[in-house]
């Protein structure tokens, strides 16, 4: 397609070579974030797993959303956050000052855990990003992405008629997908889910995690949720966060059936007092 | 529950005789309360009719106005004296176009000899610049010299208000007809009324209207037999003794018609003289004195003269004051408003601010008056009373309102716009004006409206920066010494002239006119494109 | 040529040169991106049109620069100069005359219809200062030109694949909106910094204990400077003001946010509104036409009363009640307004908790609402006094003049704002004690308010952080 | 039943049955093959039968581990959870099953080809019925089908007299030949092991019923288990 | 303690020696409840158990919360709300005009779906409720009231020592179970829980479970929750909900493990489409 | 490990495997009593035993249900998940057990009191090894002690062997005295399900381990049932 699109197929060929052993997408090093004077992550490193679902999990306020916006630099819009260490995405160091910030989210997307489409239609909701990085060019090559994107986000056949209405029209479970094809729009490598189904029902929410699951075989996955159910639905790995600090990393079925630290397995079995 | 026995029967255990009493204690505090809030909304809906009604009241007479309607000979030795047709002259000549007119009335109603005081009266009913409007016609068209042409010239402000029903009380009636007349036409008649009744019903009518609690004067007759006015002086019975006024000098013949206007004030008291009346009426009754639309109040600049004095160059200036501070005040104060609500860094710098902000919209308007007249007059030696500086003054004023109410409509739009237009590669600037500016315009057009709004209804600071001054030019640029609607509404409210009340009320209209329509157009804004999150 | 120069609208004719000069920046500067990237746009740092932004950026910046340094010094350079050039005769004048000569030819010289006044001098020094003021439009433009141009250069010379004009573009328009929010701050310096200087000017004549604990006011004959007299009128016509708007106000706020339906409360609350939005002088119309003469007809039938003693009630025709319930009915919207966003404010969730605990809706109101607002509610009354305090146009018509203190509320009472709008009114001399008078009511007047202000604005503040 | 929205979790379910079925193919030829090799005394076939039983331990470590991680990750509900319980006794008895075989097989190493014709005739038609036994409940596994299940329940009264008659005429060959009781206590055990097979045949039937029916087959099981007492009495 | 009080404790007497058969606390006939023009619940008809809780389930807008709101004639205060048919408690139908909702309200308690601690101290958000139905007299006794509401509502513990602080001071999980003891003050028989949980995290929502199994022995609790989990780990009795309708009611555990339903199946097993 | 947030959850846990060990309490005790009932030939002891089997199987449902209960509605996970699954094997390896005893019981009734003494002492012995070892795998349970289960584990070996020497001696037995083949067959039957019994044991202890570890037992569970069979196949 094009040049950021030939970089996203260059490295996933070559992830591809190194099969065996899954390919590490975000290499993360030593991260520390401190809001204020307040420390909210404390010496993180972790390394995700390519074309596969990373969960974060943890109780209210241990730093597993925080750490997730480490990967886009989304805590640079907060004033207070700072932020060490170093995050390497395909051997760069994304924390580096030389990194636009904005030219790492075209490349990591992010979806939130309210649906917040703009307040445009449908079309323009999933063009905007194309249209601000150029990815298309002319009306015919855009209308293909904003397809492209629909059908892998699993809306197309839903809004396609309805292309032109407001995105905000759409149920609350379809404005999500709406957000995640927006996301998926700019040919990001890696996407970022804060919390993506809580503000939604058990049937919306399997239909997200039905999509996670189809998107795991393009993307670099990482969802932040609240509910252990759904790591434990969606993930193949699974990390354990508890006051700022990982306290335990590893395949979701181990972390589920046999995990290593006890205070994983309190928080799991709900012994946590 | 309707009663404690009836409803024991369903309600079963569900309530205990003490609950009952105590829960009728509390629906009847639960009715008083609501009944404070329902009176406290009576009372200001009651004072917001009060203003309205007194105000529409005192402005109704004057969107209308009096007018003679005269046939005028326009002759060239008045107008155009050097015979140059000139019309930039004969425009400027408003005196010869006065003379004529005064002399053209005198020779219908006065004699000859007429003293001074007598023509000084008859010249009373218009003021001079009456006339400024046949002079400019004329003008136009020199070919009308010499000819007759019909003019609308407008009678003087104690005539306009006496036939509005002001001045004085009054009352008109008839009393029967002429049963015997006497006595010289020069200085007075006696006439005798046909019918006792007819001498009772005047007399009781006098007495009605004498107050003299008011003035210790009793009330006047003025009595109309046949076409000829007269004011009555004394009453014996059926005779009237009466002294002539106006109208033909001819003795009325019997069996005339008799009418009488009683007025409550004589005329020591009133601003418009017995005679006056006299012609007043019987000009009225040639049909000569018509009520139009009092377009001057539209068209005039400022006068002296209440019945000449227009809102135009208010109008104009209010405009050009308020082009000024639109120009200051809606992009300053959009853009502060961004990079406060959106770029600033939360510091202690911006808190201050914000803090400032928020104070500055809530001191005293005069405040600023005080602040144009120091910097911008004395220091920076901009001139007085001109739009620009008014304008600035204004801007300024509205300024924190237009920042406040943009920052709340900023505000207003979720963060998650902002984060999902970040999360997918747009930069902060982007995402503002791509996203969150457009989202936020109708409020801030509002906020901004109704900022612009209360920068027209502004007076006090105008005051202090010389606004106040007499203008009576439409002022060409927003350097020109002008005056803006408020500041006339006041100016006019403290004149001492009666005929000045109708006149400020119409001002006021005019000004709730062009506030109303920008409310309106503030909550169409609104209705339409207002979104709740 | 000079001349002509001169009398041009040179103002309008920089405008458009400059506008037409941006777009042209911005049609090369995106032209060139466009060739950089090779129709592959999304290779580049920033998007074609940024580069376009920031070379006519670069172009206007400098230009926009010079042009600034030119309007506020442009003339006075060429006032220096054309003064080093008038005859030695001339410039013996001392500085004050001098100057006024100046603008005398200055306005004659800038008037487009200028013609000979007969005054050779007078005519040739007109005709030198249009010739210079020519010069300096026609150097002021070259510079202008000659720094687009460079900036012309400068921008197009930055290009490159790599070249963040994007973020060049969002640096310059930051800094435009930053200088937008300082003028506000810019403001409020000036308001205090002119009623200071002005203030202290003023007291510089007038002991500052007599001014403020004075009880006699004489400031139009220049002879007394006590403002307690005007504090009294300002706080009693402030305390009726708020007697009839404070419990109106809130009782309406509470009426229109609890019970009255959304029927009712689409009708009711722009009528409120359209009591907020009548500007001050048509109250004070109201207050002087309609209000006084009933305040003082009320005062006369009072008076006439047995028990009464003969003149109990000064019935005044302008009086404080008169201004203060006006004032009131000014007040109560603001009062409503405030007090409803802050109850509105309160979470429906509340409301719900205290109803499923078996509340009646009054209960609920004062037991829960109210309890939580009230800290907005007191933010919105101090917010009202200090408007009431401040408030000018109905006191300068409906109060009176007169300086004294009584606690009768039919008598005439003045104001600080009223004794600041008849000192600044007509002509002023910026060095009377008159005048300067003024300035020193204006900012006690600013400082009391001030006070009222930052209480409220804190309260309010805390109380929103509560509902966030 | 539609499929979940959640399409992994259908595919693993489906996975995870398709396993089972495999398991259960396995070991019904395994049953086959076993007798067989007693029939013919081919212990080249016995000793393949051996080597089998490790891919069906394998799978069945398999499918518990599918099982655990279906309900660790996936928590199924309802119909899905008698499933997957269903499933982990499914696997646990075919592994049994295997087992057995396994058994048989071994056992037949150690026969020395001259047993008593008529005692491995009766242990080959033995095998027959339970081969058939096995097949047509795994039949209702995949079906779904508890009419079938409850004819499989039934059949299980023949396989047991089937034992009663195959191990008394055993013990009488004993008493005849007591050179022959070492192999002939193997053919007994043999058919003893088929007798186990049919019992495990009959626990997945029970199982499938459970499955569909969400009932438990609690009362069938206990009668059942003691008819199978009965039979293993003797 | 007074009238409402020893009524409390009459019925559950009698209901005890009715233990057999569960007894019942809430019998609703053929509820229909319309906003405007739509209806929102369709001819539902349910008999809800004393000592037990009762867990309404059901995808978005099936009416749950709706029909909870019935209980306490809640739908009362808004404006367009219509309910029909008859709710029976102890024998009275609560929906007859004759019954006055405060009075309703005072026997029925509430606790919403956010916490909504009222901006007073923790003592007086108890105390608020008992005052204003009169039901302790003098300050003894109604610290008494406080005492035994927040003991029963497990936070006696935590907040003894700080009872003037603001309600608001407490943690999400805390003020959730202060408005449960804001409740319990009353001296309620009916408890209704709108999601209590759905705004706190995990370890939060076990605490608000356990609270609600502890409760379960004096107090009828009716719970709408969006988390099936939830429903099948607190209640005894689910009753599911879909599109208006009352489709099953039944024992949880039978509803979880073998619903008759095929749409009750669907919905748990995460098939609805 | 800290009790859960919410206590029922414990409780229900607590209640399951107080009924699994009085479950391995019942059977521990009908091995030792079906042994004695074997060695003393007392065939009232055995008709205790065989009634006895029911409330076993009486309890294994009931555990069964408490088992599919947690799982649907508490949604154990990691331990608490292991522990369910665990106490779903070791329910049924206890059934197992209690059904082996009641064979042997049933057995017993079968003989005629004079058989062989030192087949009988043999089978005394081997019972009291495996109720031993039974004994150990529920107190391994109880405290959750993986070094006990491996210990648990190796004393299979001692009780294979033992039988394979019963079996050997009542091989010797049957030869010698053909009449007493059908009664040597039923001693051989009896300590069969001894030494099955002895496995069932084993799978407990395993299960303790995977409860325990989380570690599958498959290696262990592999490599010991090739020696399990390896014992079987004599």
């Amino acid at each position: 397609m094009d040049g950021n699109m030939e970089h996203f197929t260059q490295t996933k060929s070559s992830a591809r070579a190194d099969a065996a052993s899954a390919p590490i997408k975000v290499d993360c090093q030593n991260i520390d974030v401190y809001y204020g004077d307040k420390q909210a992550i404390e010496d993180i490193s972790l390394q995700i797993e390519d074309r596969s679902v990373t969960a974060f999990i943890g109780p209210s306020g241990c730093g597993k959303s925080t750490f997730l916006r480490c990967m886009n630099r989304m805590n640079d819009t907060i004033e207070s956050a700072k932020v060490t260490g170093k995050i390497f995405m395909d051997g760069a160091n994304i924390n580096d000052p030389s990194i636009d910030p904005v030219l790492l989210r075209s490349r990591v997307g992010m979806v939130f855990q309210k649906p917040n489409p703009f307040p445009k239609s449908i079309y323009d909701n999933i063009a905007y990003g194309p249209r601000i990085h150029g990815l298309a060019s002319g009306k015919a090559e855009m209308d293909e992405v904003v397809e492209n994107s629909l059908r892998k986000a699993g809306l197309w056949e839903e809004v396609k008629d309805r292309l032109p209405a407001p995105g905000t029209s759409l149920s609350g479970g379809q404005q999500q997908r709406l957000c995640i094809a927006r996301a998926i729009a700019v040919s990001p490598e890696v996407i970022l889910m804060d919390e993506p189904c809580s503000a939604l029902d058990p049937i919306a929410t399997a239909k997200i995690e039905e999509l996670i699951d189809e998107l795991r075989e393009r993307y670099c996955i990482v969802i932040v949720t609240h509910s252990m159910q759904q790591a434990a639905r969606v993930s193949q790995k699974t990390a354990f966060f508890h006051l700022g600090k990982l306290i335990e990393y590893g395949d979701t079925e181990r972390i589920f059936t046999n995990p290593e630290h006890g205070r994983t397995q309190d928080y799991i079995t709900g012994r946590f007092g | 529950m309707s009663s404690p026995t009836e409803g024991t029967a369903n309600t079963g255990s569900f309530v205990t005789e003490e609950a009952l009493q105590r829960l009728k204690k509390r629906h009847g505090a639960e009715a008083r309360f609501k009944l404070y809030g329902q009176l406290a909304i009576g009372i200001a809906i009651v004072a917001l009719v009060a203003l309205l009604v007194s105000i529409f009241g005192q402005a109704s007479s004057a969107f209308s106005r009096y007018v003679l309607s005269y046939d005028l000979n326009i002759e060239a030795s008045y107008v155009d004296p050097d015979g140059t047709r000139d019309p930039e002259a004969i425009a400027r000549n408003v005196s010869g176009f006065n003379l004529m007119l005064q002399d053209q009335l005198a020779d219908e109603f006065l004699s000859d000899d007429a003293n001074r005081n007598l023509r000084r009266e008859l010249y009373g009913m218009f003021t001079r610049l009456a006339v400024l409007p046949i002079a400019r016609a004329t003008a136009d068209a020199p070919e009308t010299i010499g000819s007759e042409q019909i003019f609308n010239v407008a009678l003087a402000d104690d005539i306009d208000l006496f036939l509005k029903g002001g001045v004085s009380a009054r009352k008109s009636i008839e009393i029967g007809t002429v049963a015997a007349g006497d006595g010289s036409t020069e200085d007075g008649v006696t006439l005798t009324l046909a019918s006792q009744d007819a001498a009772e019903k005047l007399g009781a009518a006098l007495t009605e209207l004498t107050r003299t609690d008011v003035d210790d004067a009793p009330a006047v007759a003025l009595i109309k037999a046949g076409n000829t006015w007269y004011r009555m002086e004394a009453s014996e019975g059926r005779n009237l003794s009466l002294t002539y006024l106006a109208g033909p000098r001819a003795l009325p013949s019997e069996g005339a018609a008799i009418e009488a206007l009683i007025l409550a004030q004589s005329q020591e008291n009133r601003t418009v003289t017995d005679r006056q009346i006299a012609w007043t009426k019987i000009l009225q009754t040639q049909g000569r004195i018509k009520s139009v639309l009092n377009t001057s109040l539209f068209t005039n600049s400022d006068s002296t003269y209440p019945e000449l004095a227009g809102t135009a160059a208010a109008i104009v200036g209010s405009l050009l004051t308020m082009l000024v501070t639109a120009l200051l005040a809606i992009p300053v104060g959009i853009f502060a408003a961004v990079y406060l609500e959106e770029f600033a860094p939360k510091n202690r710098l911006t808190s201050l601010i914000e803090v400032n902000i928020n104070n500055l919209a809530a001191v005293p308007s005069i405040v600023f008056g005080l602040l144009g007249a120091a910097v911008f007059i004395n220091f920076m030696g901009l001139p007085r009373s001109v739009p620009l500086v008014g304008g600035l003054v204004l801007g300024l004023l509205v300024l924190p309102t237009v920042i406040i109410a943009s920052r709340a409509a900023l505000t207003a739009v979720p963060p998650s716009i902002r984060t999902a237009a970040l999360g997918v590669g747009a930069s902060k600037t982007q995402s503002v004006f791509h996203h969150v500016l457009p989202l936020a315009a109708p409020g801030i057009m509002t906020g901004a409206i109704i900022g612009m709004a209360r920068a027209l209804g502004e007076t006090a600071p105008l005051l202090l920066i010389g606004m106040v001054a007499f203008v009576a030019e439409v002022p060409d640029g927003p350097m020109d010494e002008s005056t803006v609607l408020p500041v006339l509404i006041y100016k006019w409210s403290t004149g001492a002239e009666r005929a000045w009340e109708p006149q400020t009320a119409a001002a006021i209209i005019v000004l709730l006119v062009f506030l109303i329509l920008m409310n309106l157009i503030a909550i169409i804004l609104r209705r339409r494109f207002e979104r709740r999150w | 040529m000079l001349e002509t120069f001169g009398h041009l609208p040179v103002a309008w004719l920089l405008f458009a040169v400059l506008a037409a000069a941006a777009f042209m920046a911005f049609y090369v500067g995106r032209t060139q991106a466009v060739g950089i990237a090779r129709g592959y746009t999304s290779q580049l740092n920033s998007q074609p049109n940024y580069h376009g932004y920031f070379v006519a950026m670069a172009t206007i910046a400098p230009a926009a620069v010079i042009l600034l340094i030119y309007m506020m010094f442009g003339e006075s350079l060429v006032r220096a100069q054309f003064a080093s050039e008038l005859p030695e005769r001339i410039r013996a004048l001392g500085d004050l005359e001098l100057g006024q000569y100046i603008d005398r030819i200055s306005e004659h010289a800038t008037r487009r219809d200028a013609t000979a006044t007969g005054n050779a001098l007078f005519d040739a020094a007109s005709d030198r200062y249009t010739d210079l003021v020519g010069l300096s439009r026609i150097a002021a433009i070259l510079l202008a030109v000659l720094a687009a141009a460079g900036g012309f250069f400068f921008g197009r010379s930055r290009l490159s694949g790599d070249f963040r004009a994007r973020a060049r573009v969002e640096d310059g328009i930051k800094f435009l909106l930053f200088l937008c929010a300082a003028i506000a701050i810019l403001t409020t310096i000036g308001i205090v910094a002119s009623l200071l200087f002005e203030a202290l000017r003023f007291f510089s004549r007038v002991n500052v204990f007599s001014f403020l604990f004075g009880t006699e006011w004489n400031a139009q004959t220049g002879a007394d400077f006590g403002a307690i007299p005007l504090f009294f009128g300002t706080f009693l016509i402030a305390f009726l003001a708020m007697l009839v708007a404070a419990p109106i106000g809130l009782f309406s706020a509470i009426y229109l946010s609890e019970y009255a339906s959304p029927r009712v409360r689409s009708i009711v609350k722009p009528i409120l509104e359209l009591l907020a939005g009548i500007p001050t002088v048509v109250y004070g119309f109201f207050a002087l036409q309609f209000v006084a003469p009933i305040v003082r007809a009320s005062a006369t039938w009072i008076n006439g009363l047995p028990f009464i003693p003969d003149g109990f009630l000064a019935a005044q025709p302008t009086s404080a009640l008169a201004a203060g319930l006006v004032m009131g009915i000014m007040i109560i919207p603001f009062v409503s307004s405030l007090s409803d966003d802050v109850i509105n404010a309160v979470p429906q969730t509340l409301r719900d908790g205290a109803y499923a605990m078996g509340a009646t809706k009054s209960e609920t109101v004062k037991q829960v609402v109210m309890p939580a607002a009230l800290p907005g509610v007191i933010a919105a009354l101090l917010l009202a006094v200090s408007r009431a305090i401040g408030e000018t146009m109905i006191v300068v018509m409906a109060a009176g003049q007169r300086a004294q203190i009584t606690p009768d509320p039919t008598a005439d009472l003045t104001t600080i704002t009223v004794q600041i709008v008849a000192l600044l009114t007509g002509d002023t001399e910026f060095d009377s004690a008159k005048t300067l008078s003024a300035f020193a009511l204006g900012f006690v007047l600013f400082i009391v308010t001030l006070i009222f202000n930052l209480i409220a604005l804190r309260v309010v503040k805390k109380y929103r952080e509560k509902y966030e | 039943m539609p499929d979940h929205i959640v399409t992994a979790f259908t595919d693993e379910l489906e996975h995870l049955s398709a396993n089972l079925l495999r398991m259960g193919g396995l070991a019904e030829s395994m049953i086959m093959d076993a007798s067989r090799a007693v029939a013919t005394f081919d212990l080249e076939l016995a000793r393949d039968v051996i080597k089998r039983d490790r891919s069906i331990d394998e799978l069945e470590v398999e499918a518990e581990k599918a099982i655990i991680r279906l309900i660790a990750l996936r928590h199924p509900m309802a119909g899905d959870l008698r499933a997957v319980l269903g499933a982990m006794k499914l696997a646990g008895d075919i592994e049994r099953i295997g087992d057995l075989c396994k058994n048989i097989a071994k056992r037949c190493l150690e026969l020395n080809g001259d047993e008593n014709r008529a005692a491995v005739k009766g242990i080959e038609r033995m095998s027959r019925a339970v081969s058939h036994q096995l097949q047509m409940a795994l039949d209702c596994y995949l079906r779904q089908d508890i009419e079938a299940a409850k004819m499989v329940l039934d059949m299980d009264d023949d396989i047991d007299d089937h034992y009663t008659s195959l191990f008394r005429e055993t013990l009488t060959y004993m008493m005849e030949d007591p050179r022959q009781i070492g192999s002939n206590t193997h053919l007994i055990f043999m058919a003893k092991n088929l007798e186990r097979i049919g019992d495990h045949a009959t626990n997945i039937a029970k199982a499938v019923y459970y499955m569909v029916t969400g009932e438990a087959t609690t009362g069938a099981k206990v009668e059942s288990r003691l008819a199978k007492d009965a039979g293993e009495q003797r």
